[in-house]
Formats: C-alpha cells, structure tokens, sequence
C-alpha cells in the first residue's frame, strides 16, 4: 500500500472507569483510500470501542487519530464527520416513520427561503448519494417500509452524503439473512470501487474473508495481527481470533440416560430481530449440563426466550420435564421447575431500584402470608443465601450499588441456591472476574451433579468447554450438535463452525 | 436512619410547637347564647366581590353598617365560585372565633347557614337575596325578584317592538343563563316573561343555557345564534360568561338589558337599561339594626320590591337617554305603575 | 346566510382556536412527551395580552408579553422536567395548577378585580375578504370571520407547516421516533425538546389571545377546558395536522349544533362536552393507545 | 414516562419533597410579605392559626382524610407502574352513588347504612376505574389517558345529573337530596367535622403498608412496576398486577368521595370533589409513594389549605395562595436534584 493512509490510530487505549475493563490496549491501525478493511475479534475484543472512538462518540484514554497524515481529536460525532468520517452502528439509528431523504439530510437540512426545508434537494442529494455508490434506493420511501439491507444502505448513505469517504460499519450483518449480507457486501466493494474506504468490523470470518482487503484481529483489547485475506483462511483466522487457542481434551461424562428435562421438537421461530431458529431439535437430560454456544446474531437470544417460556415458537414444540412449555403456569414453573439465568441481567433477572433483599426474595415465601413473621422468615432466607454466597453487601442497599459481578452473585444465590430440576443459563459469566467465573461454573456443575438438567447458552467457547458435557453449535439459526465434549470435538471446530468457517 | 421515622418525629415536633404557641380553647360556642350587641361581623362573599355589583354593594353596606359601630371587626371573605365549598368555608368563619355575624347574599345560603347554627348556636346570620322563614339564628330578605324581572321585561319588550335601529320585525325577545336555578325559574324568568307579555302578548321569549359561569365565548356563540333566529333584545344572566353576549350583542347591532348593577358602562350603547337592587342600602340598614341590638328580627323573612324602592330602574344611561321619549315614557309609566302596586307580584315561598 | 352557512361558519371559529392549541400540543407530543399544560398555556396567554395589551394600550407588546409569558411557563416544565428529573408530565399538571392560583393573584393587583375586564377596542371586529365572501356557501362560511380568525388560521398554516415541512419539524419527528438518530446527525436532543415546548407554549398563547379578542375582555377560566380539548384533539388527529384539522373541525360542529340545538331540543351541554372525552376514552381503551404494550403476555 | 421505570435516578434521595416543601412555603411567605399590610398578623393567620384553635385543628385533620385516601391509590398504582389520573371522576361517582344508594335503600340502622353507603362509594369508584383496568390488562392501553378520559367524561355527566334528574328541588343550591342524618358521619367533636374518616384513612395507610411491604404479593407488585419484564420472567401473576392495583385505586377514590359527600353536606354536591383527585396525587408523589408518609403529606396539604383559607379570613390574603403553593409542591414533588439529569423524555 503506497498511498497515504486515509485514516490512522496509533495506541490506542481506552479504559471504562466504571467496571475497569480494559477495552482498548495500545492499539494501531491503518486505512489505506480504497480499500476495506475488517476487524474481527470475539464479543469483549474491543470492536465496537473502536469504531466509537473512530466516529467521535467515545474518547481514547492515550493514543492519536490521524486523518490523512494531520492528528486530530475529535469530541463529537460532528468533527469525524467533517472529516469525512461515517459510521453505521451496530443498532439501527433511522427513525423508522420519516423517509430516506429526511434521514439522510437530518440536521444538515437544506432550506428554502432559508426556513422552510427544502424536499426536492433532500430528495436529489439523497439521490445523488446513493447514485455515486449505484446503490437502486428510493429516497422517497419510508425506512419502516425498507427490508433490512435497505435499511443497512440508507444508513451508508446517510454517513456519506456529505462527502464522507471513510466508512466505518460496526457488525453490520448481524441482522441480516446470508443472502442479503451478500448484498451488503456488494455494496460495500461498489463503495470502494467508487474511491471510499471502509473500515468493517464484524465477527464473521468467511464474510470478512471474501469482503475485505486487509483483516486486522484483534483480542482483548489488542491488535494480534493484520494479515490479507490470502495470507489465510476461515480456519486459522477463526483459531487466531479465539482468545483460548488451546484446545481442551478433558473427558467427557457418558451421556446420561435421563429423564428429559428441556426437549425441542422442530421448533422453528421467527423473532423480531429478524433471527430465524429452523427446526430446533435436541433434548436435554437430568444430570447434564447442555452446552450450546452461538456468538451475537445467530439467534441464541431467541432460543434463550423459547426455553423460558418468555416467547412461544411458531411450530413445533417445547417441552420441560414432560409438559409443553405453554401449559406450565408462569408461577408454578418459576418456583419449582426451572431456575433461570438471563442473559439480559439487568432486565430481566434484576430489578433494579428494588433492594438486594427484595431481589433474593422474589423467589421465597407464599402469597398468603401478610404477617410481620413471614416477612422476616423471608428476610431471614434471604440472609441466609446471600451469607452462603459470602456477599458482604448491606442487604437494604439497593441492587444498583453492586457492580456487575456482584449482581451476578445475587442472581446465582437466587436461581441457584435452591434445586430445581431444569436450569437454564444465558451467557453466566459475561463479564465476570475469573473468580466469580469459576464460582458460577462451579453452582451449575454442582447441580448438574445432584441431577438437574442444565441448558448453557453462552457465546464464549471457553465457558462451553469448561462446564458443557455435551455441546451445540448455533449459527445464523441452525444447531449443529457436536455431541459429548470428548477429545474428538476440540475447540478448533467449535470456533469454526460458529464464525461460520465450516459449513 | 430511617427516613421514615425521622420525619413522623420531625412532624410530631413542629405539631407540638406550634400547639404550644396556639391559645387555649376559647371555642365561640362556650359563650352566651345570645349577645347583647356583635362584636365582629364578617361578609361571607359566594363568589367574588369584584366584577359583581350584587356582592361590591353586599360588602360596601355592611363595611359601613359596621362602621357606625366602632369597635367592630370587619372582614370580607371571598369563598369562590364552587359552591360545594361553601360549607366548608363557612363553617371555617364561625369556627375562627373572631366573628358572630356573617352577613351573605345568595338563595342557596340559608341552608348552609342553618347547618353551621346548628354547630355553632352562638352564631347570627343575616342573608340578603334569599328566604327562609323560621329559624331563630336567621334573618333572610328576599327581592322580589319577579318585579326585578317584570322591568327589564318590559323594556325588553318595547325594544323588540320598536322601531329602533338594532331592533327587527321579529317579535322575540332572550335570555342568555348560565345555568339554571329556583330563583331564576321561579322569579326571574316568569317575570321577565311576564313584563314582555304586558307589552304584547305576541312576544316570545327564547332561553339558551351556557353550562357554566365563566365560558364567555360560548356564550357569544349562544348570543350569536340567538340573533341568528330573529332575537334583538337579551338579558345575560351568566356571570363573567355575560360579557360574551354584551360583545356580540354590541357588534351585531342589538340590545341588551342587565340585571346586575349599574351596566351601563360596560356596553355603552347595547344595554339599554338596568334594573337595580338597592342591596347597599338593604344591608345598610338591616345590618345596623341588627348591630344596635335589634334581635327580633332574627327568625324573620322579608320579601321586599319596588314599592319599598330596594328594587328599581337606573335611569341614568346615556343609552337610555337616547332612546325615543314615546318609548321612555311608557316605560317610567309601567315603572310607577309597578311601584304602585299594578300589577301586583306575590311570593308565597321559594 | 342560511342556517347552514350560519352553523359551518361558527363551527370554524370554534375549531380554530382549539386547533391552534392542538397543533402546539402536536409539538410536544412529536417529540415524545404529551404536555397536559395545554389549558394553563391558553389561560396564561390570555392573561398576560389583556394585562400588557390594556397597560400599553399596544396590541404587539400584549401578543409578545403572551408568547412569553406562555412559552416561559412551557419551559418551566421542561426544565424540572430535563434539570430536576421531575417527571414531565406532574411538572406540566403543576403548571395548570400555578396559572389557575397566579392569574387570581396577579388579576387582583393588576385589575383590582378577580372578575371580568373588559378591554376596550380589543374586540376583533367581522372582516368580509372582498368579492372571497360572495361565493356561495364558502364565502359566507370562510370569508366573513373575525378578523382575528384569519390570523388564527394562519397562525395554524404556520404551525403545521412548522411541523410537516422545515428542519425543525423534521428534528422534532426524529426526536419522538429514535432519539439517537438527531446524535447521530450531530443534533442535540435536549435543545430540540426545549424548542418543543417554547412553540407548544407559544402556540396555546396565541389561541388564548383569540379567545380573549373575540370577545373583547379577559374573563377568568377563559379556556374552559379548550385545553383539554385541544389535547384530546392531537390524540385523534394521529399525530398529522391534516388529522388534527379534522378532528377540530369536528368538535367545532359538534359544539355548534349543540349551540343550535339548545332551540329545538334541550340537550344539556354538559353531555355535549363529555361526547368527545367519552369517544376519545373509547378509543384508548380499545387499545389505540397501545404505546407500551407490556404487560400483555406472560 | 412510566412512574416506576425511572430504575436508578440520581440526586439525593428526598431532595425534591424538601425542594417542593421549601417551594411552596417559600412563595407563601413572599407573597403575604409583600401582599400583606400586616404581615405580621398574616403569617400568623397562614401557618400558626390552624393550630391555634381545637376546632380549626380538627377540621384540618378531618379534611387529610379524604385527599390522603386518594393518595394512597395514587401510590398503590404508581408501585404497580401506572399513574392513575382519574381520581376526580371515580371519588364524584363514589360520592353520588353513595348518596344515591342512601336515597334509595330502606330504612336501615345508621352505621350499616352509613357502611354501605361508603361501600356504595367504594363500588362506583371501581366501576369508573374497571374499563382502564381491564384494557390495561387484556390489551396494554395507556392507563395515564384512558383513565383521566374516563373521568373527564364522568365528571361532566355528574355535573348534568346531579343538576337535573337528581337535583333537590327543594333546595336552590345544585344537589341531591340529603340524605338521613343517621347515615352520615358520626361527628366526634362538634362543631368541627371531625369523624372516624381520618382514622379510617389511617388504618388503610397501614394497610397498604403492611400489605407492600410485609406481604409476598406486595412485593410482586413493588416489583411488577419497577420492571415488567423482570416479573414476566420470575413468572409472577402479571395480568393480575396490571388489573387489581387500579381497580383498588378506584375503589380507594371512590371511598374518598363517599367520605365527602355524606360528611359535612350529607349530599352530592355539584363539583364536591373540587381536585381531591389532583391533591391526591400530589401528596402521593410528595409523600414518594410511601403509604407511612401519606397521612403525614396530606395533613402538610390540608394544613396549607387551612392555613390560607385562615389568612383570608383573618388578614385579608387572598386564597389563591394556597393554590399556588400547591402547584409549586407538584412541580417539585417529583424531582431529584444535584445529581446529573439523566432520563428518558417520554410522557
């Protein structure tokens, strides 16, 4: 590459105060003009960070942006953009009832008489825009009414109308079916033919293959290795990307010979992001823990909200300990059949605002007792979990004061502190210190142990290797099952198949 | 550390504080059942006093009732408009212990007042405007509001029948009310009606309710149509709504007649003539009877109209002036005529 | 004009002021937050052009003291809305509740009355708009208003076009429907949101100025629940002023026939007021108000 | 913005009632010094004079009563994540149904007549509140509009009934007829109005207490409304707690209606309500929703309310007053300050 970088980044880091992680460490990076360039990395390998502080949303700790060989900082997303920097974010940023045009010119709106706006040169420059990428977009038509490559194309648009020619997309196929993130790509090299540079960051090694230039890896924060795309393949990229290259040979259990616990029948499911599960079919069985790891976008949120109960599929069936998940009471399966782990903590798992006390007594006590004595044998059970957890934490403090890993701890002691016979558990340990880790793992094998059939979603291979006995693979929708997790399934194949490497 | 109980202490704190501060009990009903003379008189106002001469005159002649007596209290009190508070607030003026005359004008007083004797039998009440016979604690005068209305009828009636500029061939005449009420169906209306007919028979007479006591624009509406159907002379009874029917009146070019206070002003050249009550001077002098210790007049209800003067007609509008002396004298004809007993109005009760 | 010019042309002059307030309401509600403060703007507006109007004797001072004084309540809200965290809504009920106690006060020491004043000239009179008013049926209808009526109208073309086709109407959209699409664009949502509430206020200024015009004086409780009215009205008009226009223009009929009917029939005009909050309450309960539908599964 | 949705809001805890306290006390002693030609005697009237005499005293604890039932369904809906805006239109029907209910039931003995009266009250509160909670539950309506729509229409058909079909005619004030004077509230120390309400509101205070906080559904419920989701997922019965806590709240407004009507009046009254939903709500969100600091707020409002109706009549201060540092207690009341705004600006 003899041209001038277009965009530069020498050692960056970036450190989020408020949990300490280190999301960016000394990394550096170049752009040449006319080329795509993916960075790939595990969820947590600091992507996203990047990209923000790429468009002006975040600020680095240390380190210097350069813009065609001049430093800049930028303090808003207006000053990358006067640079000709664009980003389209991983969520959608369109508001979905005004049209393209008036997404597009949205605060930059050309005026008539200086007060009025001026629609037809919206509707031309969109028009013009998306004509210099040859992208066939209608200006006039409402983004609600666009599919979502369409939609994906208006927010290229938008980041580029203004004489942008650096794009910087974060995961942008992450809501998009394989055909239509071909599309995508298409764009994407018409976009670079007509002189733009991109920066992609995404996950998914054999799009990033047959898309990109040049491919930056990044892990924990820190540049592994930038390589072209004929320096390797799904394979290796898939291996160097994982932050775990080693692989775990550990001895698997026998498959148990169970009572089924969670059992999907061909369930299939269409959710709102657009994810589609097809025929879902596998069994989960007391005494085991069901390991099935899948990395953002592949539908294992939609999965986690079939095994709950929380949506229904649109055929086929689920089933817990015998009975279809849709005739089980909400009330009756929450306190005796299944314990739950949500991926979604916060939100779902926690209510925040409420005290630690009340979050470990959501799940203790009957309905009818009103008196000051049950109040306290509920306050008294609550102790008792949380001293069995070690938690030091006043227990009339609210939820809120605890960082990430201790609300983590008030979750387990919850969900996991009493037996029931079907636990499901949603990426466990994200986020957690390796202690806290190791402790989790430790609760779900120890229930495995005294007979609980356990489901693990995760989207980290580490954690599936470290509790999973036997173990899944979900990609864009579809299960593959690896069966026990003996020496023949390694970590290689996992990471393959979930980054979509192997078929 | 409970923020809680913090506050409950904090509350029971300033509660005790301020009782210690406070005077004893010294309640007005521990005193002499009936007084030799009042010492404190307070003008109960069912409304506001101003913006309404009924209530300004209410207040201006019990303040100089009040005055001739030196050493009384004297206090006005506006309770507002909405008469579910009424009680409430007049029961809050006996209980103050500062006063044992509350003087009032309204129709629907008397059965509050009764119910605030009845806790507080120390009390006197005097109501101007309303009627009710018998009860010891309460001395009621009623207009003769029939009269009231008969008058301004009458106008109303030579108005629709002339040959005055804003005045059609239509023979109607109409009433703009804010809603309706005993005293006003009763009373005001019928002789409203009553005073059209003396004129001609043929006059009818068209009424359109506002719904409330302050929405002046839909009273301009209500105006408006009235017009619209062949109306030219309308007497407002609506409160602040009644400007609404004084501004279209006055820009359609038709004619009011008022029945609160001295109007002229208010429309110059749209109200054509005011009927009057001379409540100051009511007040004035039951007022100051009952203060130099007149005590038979409580239980007393009085109806009082033209013959005594307290109702009358206020001549002195430049409007009135101006009308046709053939109409005027026929007017002040029907007025002598009223005052002398022809035709003769009764109220047996209300 | 025949009887049916007659109700058509009172049932325009009905809508508009509540239309007006509408659209000021629409603002808000574009962006996000449904201010309820509606009837306390009209008031305050109104209040405050009959106290500069009367004390300068001029007509511009009383539309610029009213658009302040309103706007300057609007923000009120929004700002212990946006600087304390109050919650919008209680913050913009507590300012009906201040203008109901404050215009009390403030008439009291101005005009030494808490009553009627009427302001004298301040009547805006009937302008016929030439040859306009001889058309048939739309001229009588349209053309022979108060003059204060045509500037009413105008003042909603603005504030609808205002909304529908300018950058800050755009902005405002955006900001009800993705907030992060006005940071993206480099705009700040709060400044958008503050804007919002300055033109709702002023908006609902303008119509309590009408009001007060029309008929020639201040009278206390000059809104009479067109406020709420108005709000009703944005929530039928689906958020488009051409919906808004319509839904106005419906209750100014239906007020109007009431008017009308009082000569044939009685129909109390309480009932006629609870028509369109018990239509709108239909409508919500059937679910058109269904913004946050959570706690319907599980 | 959903009352309960706030999840962690910044500022120190109880900074925004000692702002809305500070608020309103504020504007009422600015206004009497600069208003008043004796200030002296005004301020006495406005904050010393409710406690100086018994009766005045009882009157202002007799008249918390009412506003801090109101208060505690304002509180009860508010756990539950809703703000119910109807109370003016369920406290009028419950206080004309009880009324009606008196009217027409035969001769009973006074306290169960006077019982089912306010049971009667309590019933048509309910009913008002009964179609918000049921499309709030089976279809997920906006309960902030549909139930302040539902008591706007309510409250203008009242006004018409009680002016016309139901209306004394005997009496020139617009109300119903009177109902038997065994019915009504007990009086416990004449003169005043002082009657078992306030104790009454007291015990429901306690109730609701005891019931959100030592009770497991009281806790499903705190939790149902600071997050849904998180009680769709811990299976909790959330139809039920989109449904109960309103139609309690009615019940509660309509109790409080009762109260009024067969207290002082002993009739329905045209307007008896007179913003008893609104003051509600205020000494709810005065009071953060804790039923153990409701009773205390509504005697903070009542004695406002004593106090400038006393300043009136004692100094000449104009009522408005009061009104006004109402207002100023329900813009504050909700806010947290010195801490960084931080919300999300839906209504």
């Amino acid at each position: 590459m003899a041209a001038e970088p277009v965009l530069e980044v020498r050692d960056l880091s970036k450190t989020f105060p408020s949990t300490g992680t280190v999301a960016l460490s000394g990394v550096s990076l170049s752009l040449s003009a006319g080329e795509i360039h993916a960075v790939v990395g595990e969820n947590g390998a600091g992507k996203s960070t990047l990209a923000r502080i790429l468009a002006g949303l975040d600020r680095p700790d240390s380190g210097r942006i350069l813009v065609r060989g001049r430093e800049v900082r930028f303090r808003r997303p207006r000053d990358a953009e006067r640079l000709g920097i664009g980003m389209v974010p991983q969520q959608s940023l369109l508001a979905p009832g005004l049209s393209v045009a008036e997404n597009v010119v949205l605060g930059h709106e050309p005026r008539l008489l200086g007060i009025l706006l001026d629609r037809r040169r919206a509707y031309y420059e969109t028009a013009l825009a998306s004509a210099n990428f040859s992208f066939p977009l209608d200006p006039g038509s409402r983004i609600s009414r666009l599919s979502p490559p369409e939609r994906r194309e208006a927010e290229i648009v938008r980041a580029l109308a203004r004489g942008g020619d650096v794009l910087i997309l974060d995961e942008p196929t992450s809501i998009l079916t394989e055909s239509e993130a071909e599309t995508l790509y298409g764009l994407l090299k018409r976009l670079r033919d007509a002189g733009a540079s991109v920066i992609l960051i995404s996950h998914r090694v054999r799009e990033v293959l047959s898309a990109a230039d040049r491919i930056t890896i990044l892990r924990n924060g820190s540049v592994v290795d930038t390589i072209l795309p004929a320096e390797t393949d799904d394979c290796d990229l898939a291996l160097r990307m994982a932050s775990s290259a080693s692989c775990f040979t550990a001895d698997g259990p026998a498959e148990s010979g169970g009572q089924a616990v969670f059992r999907f029948l061909g369930a299939n499911f269409r959710d709102s992001e657009r994810v589609t599960l097809r025929d879902l079919g596998f069994t989960v069985r007391r005494g085991e823990i069901y390991g099935i790891a899948a990395l953002a976008g592949n539908g294992l949120g939609a999965l986690e909200d079939l095994a709950c109960g929380e949506r229904i599929c649109d055929s086929g069936a689920v089933e817990l300990l015998g009975r279809n998940l849709v005739d089980w009471p909400r009330d009756e399966l929450r306190a005796s059949a299944l314990s739950y782990l949500p991926t979604d903590r916060d939100g779902r798992g926690l209510c925040l605002g409420a005290t630690i006390l009340e979050n470990l007594a959501a799940r203790i006590g009957s309905p009818g007792d009103w008196s000051r004595r049950g109040r306290a044998a509920r306050r008294a059970e609550a102790f008792r979990l949380l001293e069995d957890a070690g938690g030091r934490a006043p227990p009339d403090a609210p939820i809120d004061m605890l960082s990430g890993g201790n609300r983590q701890r008030v979750l387990c002691v919850r969900e996991l502190g009493t037996f029931t016979p079907a636990v499901l558990a949603a990426n466990p340990t994200q986020g957690l210190d390796p202690r806290a880790q190791e402790e989790t793992w430790n609760r779900l094998r120890s229930r495995a142990r005294e007979g609980a059939g356990i489901l693990l979603l995760t989207s980290s291979v580490d954690e599936l290797f470290s509790v999973a006995d036997r173990v899944a693979v979900l990609y864009r929708g579809r299960l593959t099952e690896l069966g026990i997790r003996t020496g023949s399934v390694t970590a290689e194949a996992v990471t393959r198949l979930l980054t979509g490497a192997a078929a | 550390m409970n923020p809680v109980r913090r506050s409950w202490i904090a509350a029971a704190a300033v509660l005790a504080l301020f009782a210690s501060c406070a005077k004893g009990p010294d309640d007005s009903s521990s005193r002499p059942a009936v007084p030799a003379a009042f010492k404190g008189v307070a003008v109960f106002v069912p409304g506001v006093v101003s913006g309404s001469p009924i209530y300004e005159m209410l207040a201006a002649g019990a303040r100089r009732a009040a005055e001739s007596v030196p050493g009384t209290t004297f206090r006005v009190v506006e309770a507002g408009f909405n008469q579910a508070e009424w009680l409430d607030k007049l029961a809050a003026l006996a209980a103050s212990g500062e006063f044992d005359l509350i003087v009032t004008s309204n129709p629907a007083l008397p059965e509050l007042c009764a119910k605030v004797a009845e806790s507080y039998p120390a009390m006197r009440f005097f109501v101007a405007d309303a009627y009710l016979p018998g009860n010891p604690a309460i001395h009621t005068v009623l207009y003769n509001q029939l009269e009231q209305g008969y008058i301004v009828g009458y106008l109303a009636g030579l108005i629709t029948t002339s040959g005055l500029p804003g005045a059609n061939r239509a023979k109607k005449a109409g009433m703009v009310i804010a809603q309706t009420y005993p005293t006003l169906d009763k009373l005001i209306r019928p002789g409203f009606e009553a005073g059209l007919k003396a004129v001609d028979p043929g006059i009818s007479l068209e009424v359109r309710v506002v719904g409330n006591w302050y929405d002046a624009n839909r009273s301009a509406e209500l105006t408006s149509s009235l017009i619209d159907g062949g109306v030219d002379v309308i007497l407002p009874i609506a409160g602040g709504a009644g400007q609404g029917v004084l501004s279209a009146s006055k820009e359609r070019g038709t004619y009011a007649v008022w029945f609160e206070g001295k109007g002229y002003g208010l429309a110059p050249g749209t109200i054509l003539g005011c009927a009057v009550l001379d409540q100051e001077r009511l007040v004035r002098e039951r007022v100051g009877a009952l203060l130099s210790g007149d005590k038979s007049l409580f239980g007393k209800a009085d109806v009082v109209g033209a013959s005594e003067g307290y109702i009358g007609f206020d001549p002195e509008g430049d409007a009135y002036k101006a009308l046709p002396s053939e109409l005027r004298s026929r007017f002040e004809k029907a007025l002598t005529d009223l005052r002398t007993g022809s035709p003769a109005f009764r109220i047996d009760s209300l | 004009m025949n009887p049916m010019e007659t109700l058509a042309a009172e049932a325009l002059a009905i809508a508009l002021p509540i239309l007006l307030a509408a659209l000021g309401g629409l603002f808000t509600e574009a962006a996000g937050i449904l201010n309820v403060a509606l009837e306390g703007l009209i008031v305050a507006g109104a209040f405050a052009f009959a106290v500069a109007a009367e004390g300068t004797g001029s007509l511009v001072l009383g539309v610029a003291a009213a658009l302040a004084c309103s706007a300057a309540l609007a923000l009120l809200a929004a700002a212990a809305a946006d600087r304390l965290s109050a919650n919008p809504f209680v913050a913009a009920l507590a300012v009906n509740l201040l203008v109901a106690g404050a215009v009390g006060l403030a008439s009291e020491h101005v005009f030494g009355t808490k009553g009627v004043v009427p302001l004298d000239g301040l009547l805006s009179p009937r302008v016929e708009l030439g040859f306009l008013s001889g058309i048939p049926f739309l001229g009588p209808v349209l053309f022979r208003q108060r003059g204060i009526s045509y500037l009413l109208a105008a003042a909603c073309a603005i504030a609808a076009v205002a909304y529908s086709a300018t950058p800050f109407g755009l902005r405002l959209r955006a900001l009800g429907m993705k907030e992060g699409s006005l940071r993206i664009a480099g705009v700040d949502p709060r400044a958008v949101r503050y804007w919002a509430y300055a033109a709702s206020g002023a908006a609902c200024a303008l119509a309590g100025i009408a009001l007060a015009r029309s008929i020639g004086a201040w009278v206390p409780n000059i809104a009479s629940g067109r406020g709420w009215i108005a709000l009703v009205v944005v929530y039928l008009g689906r958020k488009r002023p051409a919906g808004l226009l319509a839904a106005a223009l419906g209750f100014g009929l239906l007020f109007a026939l009431s008017n009308a009917a009082q000569s044939v029939l009685s129909v109390p005009p309480e009932l006629v007021l609870a028509l369109p909050y018990a239509a709108t309450a239909a409508a919500a309960l059937s679910g058109g108000a269904r913004t946050r539908g959570r706690t319907d599964r599980g | 913005m959903k009352p309960g949705k706030e999840g962690r809001r910044p500022g120190f805890p109880g900074s925004g009632t000692a702002l809305a306290l500070g608020a309103a006390l504020g504007a009422a002693a600015l206004y009497i010094l600069a208003a008043a030609e004796e200030p002296g005697a005004a301020f006495r009237a406005f904050f010393l004079s409710p406690f100086a005499r018994p009766t005045v005293l009882a009157n202002l604890i007799e008249q918390a009563a009412a506003p801090c039932l109101c208060a505690l369904g304002t509180a009860l809906v508010f756990r539950s994540g809703d703000f119910n805006l109807g109370g003016e239109g369920q406290a009028y029907a419950g206080g004309a149904l009880s009324v009606l209910a008196l009217l027409a039931a035969p001769s009973l003995p006074g306290p169960a007549g006077l019982a089912g009266g306010l049971a009667a009250g309590a019933f048509a509160g309910a009913f008002v509140a009964l179609p918000s909670a049921l499309s709030r539950r089976n279809l997920g309506a906006d309960v902030l509009l549909s139930t302040f729509l539902v008591s706007q229409a309510v409250v203008l058909v009242l006004d018409w009934a009680i002016a016309g079909p139901l209306r004394d005619p005997a009496s020139n004030l617009i109300a119903t007829p009177v109902v038997e004077a065994a019915y009504r509230l007990p009086r416990l120390a004449p003169p005043s109005w002082l009657s078992f309400a306030p104790v009454l509101a007291a015990a429901a205070a306690v109730a609701l207490d005891r019931f959100l906080r030592s009770s497991r559904r009281g806790l499903e419920l705190t939790l149902f409304g600071r997050n849904p989701d998180f009680a769709v997922s811990m299976g909790f019965r959330v139809r039920a707690y989109a449904f109960w806590p309103l139609l309690a709240s009615g019940a509660l407004n309509g109790l409080a209606g009762a109260l009024l009507a067969l207290g002082a009046n002993g009739r329905a009254v045209r307007g008896m309500t007179g913003g008893i939903g609104w003051n509600g709500i205020s000494i709810a969100l005065l009071a953060g929703n804790d039923p153990r600091l409701i009773l205390p707020a509504a005697l903070f409002f009542s004695w406002l309310e004593t106090g400038s109706r006393q300043a009136s009549i004692l100094a000449g201060i104009s009522v408005d007053v009061g009104t006004v540092a109402k207002a100023l207690v329900l813009l504050f009341a909700t806010a947290r300050f010195l801490g960084t705004a931080r919300r999300k600006g839906t209504a």
